[in-house]
């Protein structure tokens, strides 16, 4: 019905009036073809290569962590039989009922007579084959059943270092040959450790535990989270939502995305400067790690923030305004119920990161040895990563697979949090 | 009364305040959003109108009379005919009056210094008279405060809008603490930088290439002679965090993200990103144990066996590879992101052209992603030459000059924990070599993010 | 300015990493036997930041007690005095052996204080360093490259192998002892500045790292601590030195060039205040014998004479005057 | 309602002055002189127009020709752009909507808005149309609120297809009856005026007929403007025509006259299909 | 041309085959009972059609027919979506474009597309344009590149606004200019077929007018289909056109005929507005 624009052609009048298509069929074109799919499989294959590479890293250094510290999660243990009734140890049996009984054994010589023991059962360098802190598991069998002060008894002691490495196949020749001998007479056992899991740091390997330090990153976490994620959720909002777009806003914005990747360690000379300098806060404690980690994490909280507050459809914030909603309940009722999730998966990410930091918290004292576990945020305690690197550098053997079981602890709570960051990621994503 | 009973007291005010106030608000006539008589905001808004009114003034003027009065009670104490007898001025006053306050609020159990038992009763009866003062005070004002706001409660009265304007300033409040933490950290560096600086000229300090910190660390100490040519620190961290590091990271992790993207199953890809991701979250010292121990004495081995007899087991080679791992993430995921930002009509020209997947990725989408690409490298960069347990566990110490990769150089931030955990005195060179190092190293991330964002953004431009 | 301060229940120490071991070890023992006090808070900041906290104040933000590895300097001492820290108890706890060593599968060196000297001096006698092997240095040795993996620059224990085995090396030429009358400054670069051309590898405070990297690489030699020495035996072992080994006998007896003597210094002001201090002074008292339980760990005990005059100072907690120290 | 204001401004000479002079009773908004501006960038160009209570007013014109900037500039909603800028005046029964003193929350109570993508929360159906009256506080007790929500629901003719299912997700709806869930959302609190801004572009054509007829019978009880790109859909439905391009206002008149016996020359062709 | 195999799908009972066959004489790309599922939804539900030489081919329907989906499996574009699936047969001179033998990229130099947003690449002009010719080896040298650039953007139209300078951004053009520039771009190749997705729906009139005229000229050259949502476009520029609605195709035929006599009520509607 509409009549056709008129064509004009002129410009295509010096062309041969026949199209000639191209041929592909010609073995030129078919030989370069099959070029280009060689190069497309090539680099194909430099891709999966790529990924298998980095993919096959992080099963080698996981599985380094694990061969080298699963051992460190058992114990050798030696059956001591020890004869209290003879022992000379002056404790009034009676004394042990009540509150008393923490003096009561104190004050008796448990670490004589233990050694004594270990010298009349094995000989002349028993003592050596047991741990440094031997008597205290005798001490706490005495305490447990103080029935025991007046007999014969056989309990199970921690052995040696020196023992427990040759248990687990590592240890010096004289060793393996004393570890044969009792393994012989049935003296020794091996089974899983629980004072690891339960103990804090100690100069015996045979006795640490990772408990002081796992509370320790409890608790500058909980410091971190308390105070990053309001701060660093309300700076998003605010970037995102209402910051008008100027100088000001511009320099918050420079400002939060070079914080978050300022080198770790220039927050610990911050930490150092000014809350141990200028504030005097306490040296060593998880409120200032989780002050100076604070600091670190909000950025990213910013950042994450901002993406998932930027992913909200903005036709959720035209509805709300719409009905008369005022900016801050739109926000509060409408956008962030609906971020959260990615702020969440954000926040996880950064705090994975704040626990596995070492650097920062060694400026400010947290590298201290901490025999008890921290009873509160300005007691002194020392964190995951810190205990790992304090280990490393320990000069008892025994330390090194203690190391890489504390890797693995460390690990694991990693990989729960971004399984948790994962796990959030997938669950809630793009629901509209 | 303890300030917590006092802070809990004012609070319950606060709450009452809510209760009455809401009570009130909501008494008023109900008319719907239009017409004259109508309640302008919701009676919880009133409710937190009158409550924040009694609250936050009395909160303002506890926070402020907490600092105020201890300097009103030393002022008193030391009018106390005890205090005579103080020394004159210096730490040790300082330190007995500490403790007599101490002692006075029981915080401690045992004087150690018997003045400070002496002085002890006279902080007690200050303490007791101002702690009085500063009750009836705050109290007072909530009360003041809760009433004026009261009054002002009617239907029209805006109290939504008086309330939100207080968030809006949390919020706003917030997002400061980010310049606030930078100017701290600015402060934190600068200082000491510039007494650092009295010591050594800052052109020494930038441009001499002789890293030697083996100043006095007492005045009588041997071996006394130093040089704080940052460069063969600086060319460590660019060696090991800007080379090595890069040379592992780029190809990797760019190859894992077109691979990702472009060519792998939906699925292969869902669990892939969180397992490549997780080698960003491994904690460096981690890292470090495992290059040290593992990635060094093999690199050592590898570098004899071709020859390099010289072949140090602290290695820039074996920190750098180990790190460019760790930033692997850091290059795929911005990678994948930028590659997937450019518009799939980008791709489905190129396809519709026949070209193969690969010559779309190279001739077409990495030149478009190529900004992003480059923004996200340079923050990989600037979390490479910050990384610190890798390179302070495996690359040594020795200020090395030299582009052998399998000799051992150090970086920036190694020497800044070995500065401040070493054997030194706060206000030799040596230590606050530390805090200027520290302040260069901010400045270069600085530079590195601003130009990451000028990329990114412009980049965004581009295609909106 | 005169705010703060914080209540502290436990005792609270700083300074030496080489010491740090021992005074753990002590705090546990401790510990363990004291159910009532709080376990001590023990951090290694190395002697010079541990003498800094330590004299910087009388009360409870400042430590009570600080590892030393060297003894208090007397400029040290001052500032402890200016800042009100009148009353400090020095106490010597044992001696510390900084040995050479070797793998156990290593070329079994055995050299002397002049041969260390000339082969990590950066300017030995004056003249460019060149050596490369250790026959560089003296024809008798091996032909291995020189590869010394030792403390670094802003360590304690740097300090104590320069004074204790490359100045003494230096002045085994007389032309430099007589240098030391004329021109001090001078002797002091030639005798204790240490090359910095990669074959003395500067290793961070981590021994154990030394010990792994020596065992990979049996040509190199370390500078550790005794104690690590001995607690590493199936892999390393120690490398005479004017003739000496470095043995517990040898050390103690302060033959072996690398001997030296370790302190603790505890606040007189302290003792009072915090809880179980005494006790902590005594516990350590009771374990730096020679059949303690520190041994067991590498201490090296003090001589009879010098136990028995620190036993007695622990006890009364006798402060010193500060004309002891140079 | 009060008396409206004559402001110097209605007496201006404007292209389309002439045109709406004609016909309107009682205009419930009304528009003078009104300019928008992106940033440097005129969107809107010297408008005036009355939108009345009992027609049906359509806008229509080519893409990017400033009809949601405009509708946008009637609630206020243009004030989220930050790079967005009014001059000229808007009165809504008299009072001026930009003054200083208007509550923009208030207002957007009275001039409801319905978009061009159905934009239900992700919440419930219920909570849905419940969030108007809510933060409004216009419901003293739940069964008042139920009230409402059925109310809404009825009104927009959704109530007997999801009556059974009112705490079911909003987003699960079909697209037509989404937008529908918005219109009812729009009416829980009782707004004056109803904009919409393309509300059936996204539709399929049944759904399509339903919100039609649905405008059919909010029509007298609410004063409405619809944006449309279907010109016989702004056929159908209004009785009003605004035409806009290039940001001007070029005509604006009874629907029949505009389509039948368009005045300008710019208009004729748009309407033959001629661009857009 | 190759002899038609005429497979057994030729004659089987579908509704549209009535419809195409009549009036063609050498289709170019015939296509025989199309199926296309994105994951289990239909999008597209026997179709059959045929494109030929001499025409340009219009598909018109309202939104989300899937007017593109068809479209986009006339040069195995749809490979790109993981979840798409394709049966039915497909020929190009014959050929089976979805035999495994099929080489993808050979099959898409020859049945070129341009998309409905211009997405030039962000290369300079003449880089834009040398893409194709340079992956797939069509020039031996420079000259013959720069003869070959030349040609093609005369064709497109669009030399004399670029000739000085070619080495400009492609996206510092116009949107028109840069459609063009997607045409030349197509062209360069020496194509068989062009399909183009509402090539003109992002452009203003004037530009769509040159789009429009460009078709004129290209006719007979290539053959061409044009998926437009403007009716009036479709008649203007197109011979024949096919009308789809919810994935079928409702009605094809010459588009004089589509236009002032639809067979189909649905057509009818269509047409005259009454949904889309
Ligand atoms: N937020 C904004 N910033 C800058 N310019 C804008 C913005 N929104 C719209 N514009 C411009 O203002 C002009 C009018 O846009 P508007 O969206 O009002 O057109 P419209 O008539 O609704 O078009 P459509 O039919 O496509 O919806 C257009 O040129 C558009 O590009
Ligand atoms: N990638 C995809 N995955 C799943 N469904 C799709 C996809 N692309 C299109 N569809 C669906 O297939 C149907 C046909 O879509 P198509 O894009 O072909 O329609 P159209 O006719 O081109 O519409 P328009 O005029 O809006 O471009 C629609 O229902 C659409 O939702
Ligand atoms: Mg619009
Ligand atoms: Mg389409």
């Amino acid at each position: 019905m509409n009549s056709p624009l008129v064509a004009g052609s002129q410009a295509e009048g010096h062309e041969p009036a026949a199209r000639r298509p191209t041929d592909w069929n010609t073995g030129a074109m078919q030989a370069r073809i099959r070029k280009r799919y060689a190069a497309e499989r090539r680099f194909r294959l430099l891709g999966l290569a790529a990924i298998l590479l980095s993919a096959g890293f992080l099963a080698f250094l996981l599985l380094t962590m694990l061969a080298n510290g699963l051992r460190g999660f058992t114990s050798t243990d030696i059956a001591l039989p020890v004869d209290f009734a003879n022992s000379g140890l002056v404790v009034e049996p009676a004394s042990l009922e009540g509150p008393g009984a923490d003096l009561a054994l104190a004050g008796a010589d448990f670490q004589g007579t233990t050694s004594a023991a270990a010298t009349a059962a094995f000989g002349a360098d028993g003592a050596t084959l047991l741990s440094d802190s031997a008597w205290l598991t005798v001490r706490e069998a005495v305490r447990d059943d103080p029935s025991l002060l007046g007999k014969r008894a056989v309990i199970e002691v921690p052995a040696s270092t020196a023992i427990d490495m040759a248990a687990k196949g590592d240890g010096d020749p004289t060793a393996e040959a004393r570890y044969q001998r009792l393994e012989a007479a049935g003296q020794v056992s091996s089974g899983f450790n629980l004072r690891f899991l339960q103990g804090a740091d100690s100069t015996d390997p045979t006795a640490v535990g990772i408990w002081g330090a796992f509370k320790g990153s409890l608790l500058t976490m909980l410091v971190t989270l308390v105070l990053a994620f309001p701060i660093g959720v309300f700076s998003a909002v605010y970037l995102e939502e209402y910051a008008p777009r100027n100088r000001w806003t511009d320099l918050i914005e420079v400002s939060i995305n070079n914080l978050a990747a300022v080198p770790s360690i220039i927050f610990g000379l911050l930490g150092l400067a000014v809350f141990l300098g200028t504030f005097h806060l306490p040296r060593s404690a998880a409120f200032v790690g989780g002050l100076t980690l604070a600091l670190m994490t909000m950025p990213v909280i910013v950042i994450a923030g901002r993406n998932a507050i930027k992913s909200v459809p903005p036709s959720i914030r035209d509805a709300a305004l719409g009905v008369g909603a005022s900016p801050v309940q739109v926000v509060f009722h409408h956008v962030l119920p609906l971020a959260l999730p990615g702020i969440l998966t954000g926040t996880i990410i950064g705090m994975a990161r704040a626990l596995g930091e070492t650097a920062p918290l060694l400026m400010i004292g947290m590298r201290a040895f901490i025999a008890t576990p921290p009873d509160g945020f300005t007691a002194p305690a020392t964190v995951l990563p810190v205990q790992i690197y304090l280990w490393s550098d320990e000069v008892s053997r025994g330390f090194v697979e203690k190391t890489s079981a504390a890797i693995i602890v460390l690990l694991v709570f990693l990989l729960a949090m971004n399984g948790l960051a994962i796990y959030l990621r997938n669950k809630f994503e793009t629901r509209w | 009364m303890s300030s917590t009973a006092l802070l809990f007291l004012v609070l319950g005010l606060g709450l009452m305040a809510w209760i009455a106030a809401r009570t009130r608000a909501a008494a008023f006539a109900d008319g719907g959003p239009r017409g004259g008589a109508t309640r302008h905001s919701l009676p919880m808004y009133h409710g937190w109108y009158v409550a924040l009114w009694a609250v936050l003034p009395a909160l303002l003027f506890l926070g402020v009379w907490s600092a105020v009065t201890p300097g009103l009670i030393n002022g008193a104490v030391l009018a106390t005919p005890e205090a005579a007898a103080l020394p004159a001025f210096g730490m040790e006053r300082t330190a007995i009056l500490v403790e007599a306050r101490q002692l006075a609020t029981g915080q401690l159990p045992g004087a150690f210094n018997p003045q400070a038992q002496a002085l002890a009763p006279a902080f007690e009866a200050e303490i007791g008279k101002y702690r009085l003062i500063g009750t009836v005070l705050a109290l007072v004002l909530a009360f003041a405060g809760g009433a004026y706001a009261f009054t002002r409660i009617r239907p029209d009265f805006r109290a939504r809008t008086r309330v939100e304007r207080l968030v809006m300033a949390v919020l706003l409040g917030a997002s400061l603490i980010a310049i606030l933490t930078t100017i701290g950290i600015v402060a934190s560096l600068l200082f000491e930088s510039i007494r650092f600086f009295s010591f050594v000229s800052p052109s020494e300090f930038l441009f001499g290439t002789q890293w030697s910190p083996q100043t006095a660390i007492r005045a009588d100490q041997v071996g006394s002679s130093g040089a704080f040519g940052a460069i063969p620190l600086f060319w460590g961290t660019i060696f090991i965090g800007a080379i090595i590091a890069m040379l592992v990271a780029i190809p990797l992790g760019l190859m894992s993200a077109i691979y990702l993207t472009q060519y792998a199953a939906p699925n292969v890809r869902k669990w892939m990103k969180p397992i490549l991701e997780v080698l960003a979250g491994v904690p460096t010292v981690v890292y470090g144990y495992f290059a040290a121990l593992t990635v060094a004495p093999a690199v050592r081995d590898l570098g004899v066996s071709i020859g390099i007899s010289s072949a140090s087991s602290e290695s820039a080679l074996a920190a750098g590879l180990v790190m460019g791992v760790m930033i692997i993430p850091f290059v795929s995921s911005m990678a994948d992101d930028s590659i997937a930002a450019v518009p799939s009509a980008m791709r489905d020209g190129s396809y519709a052209m026949g070209a193969t997947s690969s010559e779309t990725i190279r001739k077409v989408l990495l030149p478009a992603a190529l900004p992003g690409v480059v923004g996200g490298v340079m923050l990989a960069v600037s979390r490479a030459i910050g990384e610190t347990m890798i390179v302070v566990m495996a690359a040594g110490l020795a200020a090395n000059l030299t582009a052998n990769p399998f000799a051992s150089v150090t970086t920036v931030t190694t020497q800044i924990v070995q500065l401040l955990t070493g054997d030194q005195e706060f206000d030799s060179a040596k230590t606050l070599a530390a805090f200027a190092l520290g302040l260069v190293l901010f400045i270069v991330t600085l530079l590195l993010n601003i130009v990451a964002l000028r990329v990114v953004k412009k980049y965004r431009e581009a295609y909106e | 300015s005169d705010a703060g301060g914080e209540v502290r229940e436990q005792i609270r120490a700083v300074g030496s990493s080489t010491v740090y071991p021992f005074t753990t070890a002590v705090a546990e023992q401790f510990t363990t036997k004291n159910a009532d006090f709080r376990s001590p808070i023990i951090e290694s900041t190395g002697t010079g930041a541990g003498m800094q906290l330590f004299c910087a104040g009388v009360g409870a933000q400042y430590p009570d007690l600080t590892n030393a590895s060297r003894r208090m300097k007397k400029s040290e001492f001052d500032s402890c005095q200016a800042n009100g820290v009148k009353q400090i108890v020095e106490l010597q706890v044992g001696i510390d052996g900084l040995a050479l060593v070797e793998a156990n599968n290593g070329p079994a060196m055995s050299l002397t204080t002049a041969d260390v000297y000339k082969a990590l001096a950066a300017n030995p006698g004056g003249k460019p360093q060149t050596a490369r092997t250790w026959r560089d240095v003296n024809p008798s040795l091996p032909a291995v490259p020189i590869q010394v993996y030792g403390p670094p620059s802003t360590s304690g224990t740097r300090d104590s192998l320069v004074e204790l085995i490359m100045v003494p090396g230096c002045d085994a030429d007389p032309a430099m002892k007589a240098l030391k009358e004329t021109n001090e400054d001078q002797h002091e670069q030639i005798c204790s500045k240490i090359r910095e051309d990669g074959a003395y590898i500067e290793s961070g405070e981590n021994d154990n790292l030394i010990v792994q990297k020596l065992a990979s690489n049996p040509t190199a030699l370390g500078v550790l601590g005794y104690s690590f020495l001995e607690e590493n035996q199936n892999s390393i072992r120690g490398v005479s030195m004017n003739g000496v080994a470095p043995t517990y006998q040898t050390i103690s007896d302060f033959s072996y060039p690398g001997a030296r003597a370790m302190f603790i210094y505890v606040k007189g002001a302290h003792v009072n205040a915090i809880p179980g201090l005494k006790q902590f002074v005594a516990e350590y008292a009771g374990a730096w014998n020679p059949d303690g339980y520190l041994t067991r760990r590498g201490l090296i005990a003090s001589p009879d004479a010098v136990r028995k005059e620190m036993a007695q100072r622990a006890a009364a907690l006798t402060p010193m005057t500060g004309d002891e120290l140079k | 309602m009060t008396d409206i204001a004559t402001p110097n401004a209605f007496v201006a000479p404007d292209p389309a002055s002439t045109a709406h002079a004609t016909g309107i009773s009682d205009p419930k908004m009304t528009a003078r002189n009104v300019n928008v501006f992106y940033g440097a960038k005129q969107a809107i160009n010297d408008v005036s127009i009355d939108v009345d209570m009992d027609n049906v007013t359509a806008f229509i014109g080519p893409s990017g020709c400033g009809k949601s900037t405009f509708l946008r500039t009637l609630n206020r909603m243009n004030d989220t752009v930050a790079s967005a800028r009014v001059s000229g005046e808007i009165r809504l029964d008299g009072e001026d909507i930009y003054a200083s003193d208007m509550d923009v929350v208030q207002l957007r109570a009275r001039v409801g808005m319905v978009f061009q993508k159905p934009n239900p929360f992700p919440k419930s159906i219920f909570e849905n149309v419940a969030y108007g009256p809510r933060i409004h506080g216009l419901a003293a007790a739940k069964s008042e609120l139920d009230a409402i929500v059925e109310k809404s629901l009825r009104r927009a003719g959704l109530w007997d297809e999801v009556k059974d299912r009112l705490s079911d997700s909003g987003t699960a709806l079909s697209g037509g009856q989404q937008q529908r869930l918005c219109i009812a959302r729009a009416i829980a609190v009782d707004p004056e005026v109803i904009l919409m801004d393309e509300p059936c572009s996204a539709l399929d054509p049944i759904a399509t007929a339903k919100i039609e007829e649905l405008i059919h019978e909010l029509r007298g009880r609410y004063a409405m403007v619809i944006v449309t790109h279907n010109m016989q859909q702004a056929a159908r439905v209004s009785q009003k025509t605004a035409f806009f391009h290039l940001g001007h206002l070029v005509e604006y008149g009874d629907t029949s006259d505009i389509f039948t016996n368009p005045r300008e020359e710019r208009t004729k062709d748009y309407i033959t299909g001629r661009y857009g």
